[in-house]
């Protein structure tokens, strides 16, 4: 059965009440209209519990009307869409929606953990630093799964978010923050002065507190329903952005805004993301994000139906709600008087306004005379009601009590001007005397506030001040906005006299509400030694709940102030930081996840492999084929007859993903000595050579060929993991350390579909692919030969006789448009000789049973000297790495170098990241010489073998070590031998 | 006071109107045996047990601001000591060893939690660096465990399993990592050296250093100068500016790194995550929160803050890690100052000025170095010789190439 | 924050990777007198708070090294221009 | 003739239709150019005044100090960093460009062929911009980016050149990242309608 929406004031507010929309709440089913917030759709239902508190499990209610709410967090939708700790404040009501209280056990209305209000004197602030400290073990099996427990709010889901996110730029002279009258004046002078505009408000409707407020505009009336001006007939350049928060402010003028697009909406439609992040870039930007009413402290301050003042008005005249009928009002400002006249017109009972100011107001007695109100010089002391206030004690002036039947108490403490992102680049507020409150300090370069923001109060000052600080963001991007259309408001105000609490026997007082911080844990943190806000805060955990402070920082500081006996502007606060108000982590990935969290890069084979039903494997953000098996084949036998065939007929693999760099210039073969540690300027054309660079500090970078293709013409390969790295260190080296040289490097690894044959067979298979009259004969085209070559009917190729397995063998490029017909044509022309692809995986097995170093050898920690290359470092030349290089302990013998190993067993692994220690020696750390880098079985040798690297390694070969693999349990023994297996001589690749 | 259950119901039925100040305020004297510049984790660890093993107690820790304002009260929060090199192991696992007893050693809780530190591989390569690593920390008699992808999941059971661009295909958990409250170790080392005799003095930034003749005179303060034999820098994240007054260049930059914290939320998370795809880590704290961070801003800073593609990054590497975690929000986000070493490991020697000692470049490692830092730096002042299990973290060791890089990268801060 | 490049204009921050002090200067690797200038222009650095003079490289633009100063305490950048003079 | 198949870099990953949104005009049209030749070009220290002056000599082109094109008859070249250029041309089609370049400029410039290096993507339509600010952070505004601008940026994580030909945006991007470029480009753009269209 639906509710009857037995408060909701007909005929009042902005909400569409000729439609309904029905919602459940804790299983209740409900009606509101669309315009509402379920904060407005619950109170229109008469429903005032909303919540429990953090720690004693309070009940709670709406304090708010925005996103500031401390109280009112409810766990929003269902299953993998479940949002916990959603304001209720904030929602946008959506037919269907369905939202449940959290933090309560076994209801709402009956929580047991409620029961921790008795026992609150033992758990006021840091009470748990003091104690759960014996028995030791207890923490982690009792103690703090009780804690997680109980801590927490809502219930997050555990399924991936179904919804998608994405990001977009934006680009703009004025970025105006808050489209209230500040805002909107604020974004039509820029505007109208020529300025690119963005207007953003967090808010589902513009208008800011001119929806909440009555009063005229501009001689319009501000009667209930009427809808805010835009900016003037929609100027040509002003993007509007609604339900759009502007939560960071970054270096250079970045504001990043999350626009929660389909937030009002059971599901995203189809092609809409469920949020969308801005990243605006702004050359100036006016903050006019409003300010937050302050609560006055007092005992039972928490109960549901206290209200802050505004926020009475926000229900009352935008959503045509009463969230009382009974009303006393409790405020120290005039400003809050409003509140009663708003009630009163609209039928509604105020009770009392009760005054806590010493000096009294005419403004309020008059006030109260004209809504029938009772004029209480006094303060609230004490709040009767256990689900929701019914009746409130006031203490007069003289001392006198009374009790007066009420359910809603509307408080006002003044108002904080929501100046956070002023502070996100490391500007400090300043405290300012006359409006009690802190309002922006030194403000970063492009930044202006306006409105209440900056501390003004009345519209027509709002107005003003946006108008002037819009045409002065105008006239700094070099625009020449008119001259004001309105005067500068009357800056004189009346000097606040705050009142910041009450003080109060019985009854806990809370400051931060949502985290059960009391007056009295203020004054326990300060009477501790905790005197500055940072400490209070992290000690009481006062500004630490997911409104970040927003109503109780400065009320915290002033009792700090107060029990230390200090000035309260001379007491500081702690620093607001990004965001301004949560913001969801998906917002923030966008499109970036899933498989879609990186690009993939696929090889010019790709499509092929997966057709021969290759597996596939990440090498950085490539796909590579990891081999490929044939039915019923194990991953161990389709490696081994992959090398096996290699080795004995001829393979094909795909190597374009080594990085391969074009390099050219008269200087070419100069720069390329002193990137590499061996020389580079005699090599003949034609040929190729392997080299190795090292970083600066003599510790090896990368490997690679490097062939000639003229005398001023290179082509360097690097390995595929630092393809991208080597690129930005010949740039640093070309522009950085030798711009004398004449050398230019590009990256040529998309051009070119690089396959490598290799295989006895492997000469036979390239001369097949050949265009007539080209001979690759041993003597025309030897080992590490190189030049370009017309294959298929044409087609221009580079072929290169390197070697990385040992056989003899060939890397074939073409431009990779022909890459998928190459790789067909390859296993075409070597089906005769008996081709097979091979993976990587086989690759891997090849190049560990010729000793070749790759990455894991190459791991950023080795030297020349460890990779048994240390002969190959020129000593007549500079090059990068030479100097430190040469020290002492990247040279002594006793270094970890590279070795190969043998197991006793041949049938037994040899574990990759196993420690080696001696033979007999306990597997400790004093005994560590070394550790196992690759591994493999060898179908050659029939035995598995592996790659080390062991102290003083190579005069160790035929000692026999233990290889100790702790983590998995096993201990081998194996003999350190040679790390070249296979044909050691080279005998095979030179044919 | 001695916190007990006693005191604590004691207290209670007064009202909690007789605790007293965790540590006194006092004015600074004008002259200490020992005085430690930075009021963060290090410098009062150091303070701490400078007195109690040492019985060195005419100690003052000056801080520029609160204590605690720096990187202590900044972090993730995560202890562990999974390292590799033989040069890092043993002192990260002497300090796991002190935090297991550092409730019982201060009389305050600072919320051990040994809920277990998972590392996620996503490759062979990544898997056999990984066994290297466990390998070393078992040599070492330190604890860690291979899990496979299985094991993973059932350990977390919400991440990426199925559509992961890269794949989870195993983990190295070290069980006796986890994570302790970052505030209370900074409250309760300070209560315990303030017990012991220690002066500990808030706003009170070291403006310079008196030198003679190569011999370390004192500290010139913003309340006035104070004279020490031995004056010992902890200030890392501000080590360059600090070292500057007393002219000296140092291999280390100042990086600033962000940290993250979602809204509390039931418990969901229990153990502390790393993604090996990406620079994401993460835990629940005890408060409901996810903690979080990735990669530091990578541009030398002075900034208590970042800028937005870290963030993102962030983000990214949260969601192809747990994409379950997209409806949370980030409640906030802040920042802190990095010592960013030139091999990525830390300093912990004699400088060229006689008396001054110098303790920084932790790079990530700081926090969870806490205790063993502030032991081997007690060492090092009290004796004039390195602790044995802080013997590497010698400047010479640039000079010599005798570098402790973890990770590979070389001379290159921002990368470690 | 935001470079401009002296080529292709104002960036985001993250088109670009840092790599560090440009003040430092490569000392001559055939002088056997220079290991202490070696162990300073690899490792030891100012780390100034305050304008730092630094070399950043646009890799996801025009691939350009250069050298900006910044101020390390506000972020602010005060100057940028191309590493390889003459450009 | 070539026994060996020639294939675009989005052959296969792409094929011709609606995506997104399907009724009413398309917000984006993407097409994909193939077979057209592309180079960079890297002046030889000491010759960029004579680089200059034998590419307008040849192309009938004056190399742009900056990040914008310059077209000569039937060959566009785009300024892609100092001394830089990346060259486009229908009429020297895939290898032809980079054999040309490197003849007419032998000892003036260092030529690259990266005809099949890249994939060549054109967009166009009314939501175009829109499309592309979601993964592209460069203000694409009409009078900060006009016709023959050119920027080398990313999108999406992914390394992109884009230059500006009338109302259309011709993006350049690594083969290899083709179908991650479609991917993203599917998701941009399903809001608005994506009609995609071949080429010649």
């Amino acid at each position: 059965m639906a509710g009857r929406q037995t408060n909701r004031l007909r005929g009042h507010g902005l909400v569409d009440q000729g439609t309904t929309v029905s919602f459940r709440f804790d299983g209740q089913q409900l009606t509101g209209h669309p315009g509402d917030t379920l904060a407005s759709a619950l109170l229109a239902n008469g429903i005032r519990l909303v919540g429990r508190s953090f720690k004693y499990h309070r009940p709670r209610g709406i304090l708010t009307a925005g996103s500031e709410e401390p109280n009112a967090l409810v766990e929003l939708r269902q299953g993998a869409r479940r949002e916990p700790n959603t304001r209720a404040t904030t929602i946008e009501l959506y037919d269907g929606l369905e939202a449940a209280s959290q933090n309560r056990w076994p209801s709402l209305k009956a929580d047991l953990l409620s029961l921790n209000q008795l026992a609150a004197p033992l758990l006021g602030a840091g009470f748990y630093y003091k104690t759960f400290m014996w028995p030791a073990a207890f923490w982690e099996k009792l103690y703090e799964p009780m804690i997680r427990r109980a801590a927490g709010l809502g219930y997050p889901s555990k399924q991936a978010d179904p919804d998608s996110y994405e990001k977009t730029n934006a680009f703009c002279d004025v970025l105006v923050i808050g489209a209230g009258p500040a805002g909107l004046s604020a974004a039509l002078a820029a505007a109208k002065a020529g300025a690119r505009v963005i207007l953003c408000d967090e808010d589902f409707a513009l208008g800011g507190r001119l929806l909440s407020e009555r009063g005229d505009v501009d001689g319009e009336s501000g009667a209930p329903g009427r809808r805010p001006r835009r900016p003037n007939s929609s100027p040509p350049d002003c993007r509007i952005l609604r339900r759009t928060t502007v939560f960071g402010a970054y270096d250079g003028g970045v504001y990043a805004a999350v626009e929660r697009v389909s937030d009002h909406l059971p599901v995203p439609p189809e092609h809409a993301p469920r949020q969308r992040l801005w990243r605006i870039v702004a050359k100036q930007a006016i903050v006019c994000a409003g300010a937050f009413e302050r609560p006055i402290v007092f005992g039972d301050n928490d109960r549901p139906g206290v209200m802050l003042a505004g926020a009475v008005r926000t229900y009352v005249n935008r959503f045509g709600v009463a969230p009382g009928q009974n009303a006393v009002i409790f405020a120290d400002n005039d400003a809050a008087l409003r509140t009663a006249t708003d009630l009163a017109d609209a039928g509604l009972t105020v009770q009392a306004i009760v005054d806590p100011r010493p000096q009294g107001s005419a403004a309020a007695e008059q006030v109260a005379a004209g809504t029938g109100a009772l004029y209480l010089r006094g303060v609230i002391e004490k709040v009767r009601g256990a689900h929701g206030v019914r009746v409130v004690g006031v203490r007069d002036n003289q001392g006198g009590t009374r009790t007066i039947k009420c359910d809603l108490l509307a408080i006002s403490g003044g108002w904080n001007p929501a100046l956070n992102l002023t502070t996100h680049l490391g500007g400090k507020p300043r405290w300012d005397d006359s409006r009690a409150c802190l309002v922006p300090g030194d403000l970063p370069a492009g930044m202006r506030v306006a409105g209440a923001a900056v501390g003004e109060v009345s519209t027509e000052a709002c107005l003003a001040s946006g108008e002037a600080a819009g045409a002065g963001a105008a006239r700094d991007c070099g625009f020449s906005p008119s001259a004001p259309s309105r005067p500068a408001p009357d800056r004189q105000i009346a000097p606040a006299t705050p009142v910041w609490q009450v003080e109060t026997g019985r009854g806990k007082a809370f400051v931060d509400s949502q985290n059960d911080v009391a007056v009295s844990d203020v004054k326990l943190a300060a009477r501790e030694g905790f005197r500055v806000p940072d400490h209070v805060k992290r000690y009481t955990t006062l500004g630490m709940a997911t409104d970040q402070g927003k109503t109780s920082n400065l009320n915290g500081a002033a009792i700090l102030a107060e029990a230390t006996g200090r000035y309260l502007g001379a007491v500081g606060s702690t620093t607001f930081r990004p965001p301004y108000t949560p913001v969801s982590i998906g917002a923030l990935a966008g499109h970036h996840r899933g498989t879609d969290f990186r690009p993939t890069r696929l090889t010019p084979s790709h499509r092929w492999a997966e057709e021969q039903g290759a597996v596939f494997v990440e090498v950085g953000m490539w796909m590579r084929a990891l081999m490929f098996p044939r039915p019923e084949e194990s991953a161990q036998e389709t490696v081994n007859r992959e090398v096996a065939n290699t080795r004995a007929h001829v393979g094909v693999c795909d190597v374009s993903t080594l990085g391969k760099i074009d390099v050219q210039g008269t200087d070419a073969a100069a720069f390329l000595d002193k990137v590499y540690i061996n020389g580079f300027s005699k090599l003949a054309v034609g040929k190729a050579r392997y080299g190795l660079m090292l970083r600066e500090d003599g510790f090896a970078m990368d490997d690679g060929t490097t062939a000639r293709l003229a005398e001023d013409h290179f082509y360097m390969t690097t390995t595929t993991a630092n393809a991208v790295r080597v690129s930005q260190h010949l740039e640093f080296c070309q522009e950085v350390l030798w711009p004398e040289l004449d050398v230019q490097t590009v990256s040529a690894t998309e051009q070119w579909a690089q396959y490598a044959v290799a295989g006895p067979n492997a000469r036979a298979v390239i001369a097949a692919l050949l265009d007539s009259g080209q001979d690759i004969s041993n003597d025309a085209f030897p080992y590490m030969a190189c030049g370009t070559f017309k294959i298929c009917g044409g087609v221009p190729a580079r072929l290169f006789r390197l070697s990385f397995s040992g056989e003899l063998a060939y890397e074939i490029g073409v431009p990779a448009r022909y890459g998928d017909g190459l790789i067909r044509a390859i296993m075409d022309a070597g089906a005769a000789h008996g081709i097979a692809p091979y993976g990587t995986e086989a690759l891997g097995v090849m190049r560990i049973e010729k000793g070749h170093a790759a990455g894991p050898e190459l791991n950023g920690q080795t030297t020349a000297h460890d990779l048994g290359l240390g002969r190959m470092m020129s000593k007549k030349k500079d090059f990068v790495g030479r100097f430190l290089g040469e020290r002492e302990a990247l040279n002594e013998p006793a270094r970890a170098a590279l070795v190969g190993l043998k197991p006793l067993d041949p049938k037994v692994r040899v574990s990759a990241g196993a420690h080696l220690v001696p033979k007999g020696a306990d597997a400790v750390a004093a005994n560590d010489q070394g550790y196992v880098t690759s591994q493999a079985y060898s179908p050659e040798l029939k035995s598995f073998v592996a790659l080390a690297m062991l102290s003083n390694g190579p005069a160790r070969h035929g000692e026999v070590l233990k290889v100790c693999d702790p983590l998995r349990g096993s201990e081998t023994l194996a003999e350190v031998c040679s790390p070249h297996f296979v044909d050691p001589d080279g005998e095979r690749l030179r044919v | 006071m001695r916190y007990s259950i006693a005191s604590l119901v004691a207290n209670a039925l007064t009202g909690n109107r007789n605790w007293k100040p965790v540590w006194r305020e006092p004015e600074p004297k004008p002259a200490y045996d020992v005085v430690i510049v930075g009021g963060g984790g290090h410098g009062l660890a150091t303070a701490h047990y400078l007195a109690k093993e040492h019985g060195i107690t005419n100690v003052a820790v000056i801080d520029k601001s609160y204590l605690g304002s720096g990187n202590v009260g900044r972090n993730t929060t995560i202890v562990r000591s999974n390292y590799l090199l033989p040069e890092n192991e043993p002192f990260y696992e002497w300090s796991m060893k002190l935090w297991e007893g550092l409730e019982q050693d201060l009389n305050y809780n600072t919320m051990v939690s040994q809920r277990g530190v998972l590392n996620v591989f996503h490759s062979d390569g990544q898997r056999d660096a990984f066994v290297r690593r466990g390998n070393a920390m078992l040599l070492h008699g330190a604890d860690a465990q291979l899990l496979d992808r299985e094991q993973v999941r059932t350990l977390v059971p919400f991440i990426d399993f199925d559509n992961a661009r890269f794949p989870v295909r195993g983990g190295l958990l070290q069980p006796r990592g986890g994570t302790v409250r970052h505030d209370a170790v900074i409250w309760g080392y300070a209560r315990s050296a303030d017990t012991l005799g220690v002066d500990i003095i808030q706003n009170c930034a070291a403006t310079g250093f008196r030198i003679e003749n190569g011999r370390i005179l004192g500290v010139e303060t913003e309340r006035g100068f104070i004279g020490a034999k031995t004056v010992a820098l902890s200030v890392a994240g501000s080590s360059g500016r600090v070292a500057q007054m007393a002219g000296l260049r140092l291999p280390v930059e100042s990086h600033a790194l962000q940290a993250f914290v979602t809204e509390g939320i039931k418990p969901l998370l229990d153990t502390v995550i790393t993604f090996g795809a990406g620079h994401f880590y993460c835990s629940q704290s005890d408060k409901g929160g996810l903690v979080f961070g990735g990669d530091i801003e990578g541009y030398n800073s002075y900034a208590q803050r970042g800028n937005l593609p870290a963030v993102e990054d962030v983000a990214e590497g949260g969601m192809a890690l747990m994409p379950a975690i997209g409806r949370l929000r980030i409640l906030r986000s802040w920042a802190g100052l990095l010592d960013m070493s030139m091999d990525g490991s830390p300093i912990m020697d004699h400088t060229p000025v006689e008396g001054l000692y110098f303790n920084g470049g932790w790079c990530y490692g700081g926090f969870k170095a806490t205790p063993a830092a502030g032991w081997c730096f007690a060492h090092l002042i009290a004796t004039g010789q390195p602790h044995p299990h802080a013997t590497a973290y010698r400047f010479d060791r640039f000079g010599t190439g005798r570098v402790i890089d973890e990770k590979g990268v070389g001379a290159q801060p921002n990368l470690h | 924050m935001r470079i401009t490049c002296p080529y292709c204009g104002e960036r985001a921050l993250d088109e670009f990777t840092y790599r560090g002090d440009a003040t430092v200067k490569r000392p001559d690797s055939l002088d056997e007198n220079t290991a202490e200038a070696w162990v300073d222009y690899v490792y030891l650095r100012d780390n100034p708070a305050g304008p730092h003079k630094e070399l950043w490289h646009h890799g996801a633009g025009c691939h350009a090294w250069l050298e900006v100063t910044r101020d390390t305490v506000t972020h602010e950048i005060l100057d940028v221009a191309f590493a390889r003079k003459g450009c | 003739m070539s026994s060996l198949k020639s294939m675009s870099a989005l052959h296969g990953i792409v094929s011709p239709g609606r995506y997104g949104k399907q009724d009413g005009e398309p917000g984006v049209v993407a097409s994909e150019r193939r077979d057209i030749g592309l180079a960079t070009i890297a002046a030889r220290k000491g010759h960029e005044a004579d680089l200059t002056a034998a590419v307008k000599a040849a192309y009938g082109a004056v190399l742009p100090s900056g990040p914008g094109s310059a077209v000569g008859p039937g060959v566009r070249f785009i300024g892609i960093g100092p001394g830089q250029w990346f060259a486009v041309s229908e009429t020297l089609a895939n290898e032809a460009l980079a054999d040309d370049l490197a003849e007419r400029l032998k000892g003036l410039a260092s030529v690259a062929d990266h005809s099949s290096g890249r994939a060549i993507i054109r967009l166009e339509g009314p939501e175009v911009r829109a499309v592309l600010a979601k993964g592209l952070a460069l203000d694409l505004d009409p009078r900060v980016f006009g016709d023959g601008a050119a920027a080398t940026s990313t999108i999406g994580h992914m390394g992109a050149l884009l230059w500006r030909d009338g109302e259309a945006y011709d993006i350049a991007l690594f083969r290899s990242v083709g179908g991650s470029f479609w991917g993203w480009l599917r998701s941009a753009a399903a809001a608005f309608g994506l009609e995609v269209v071949t080429t010649s």
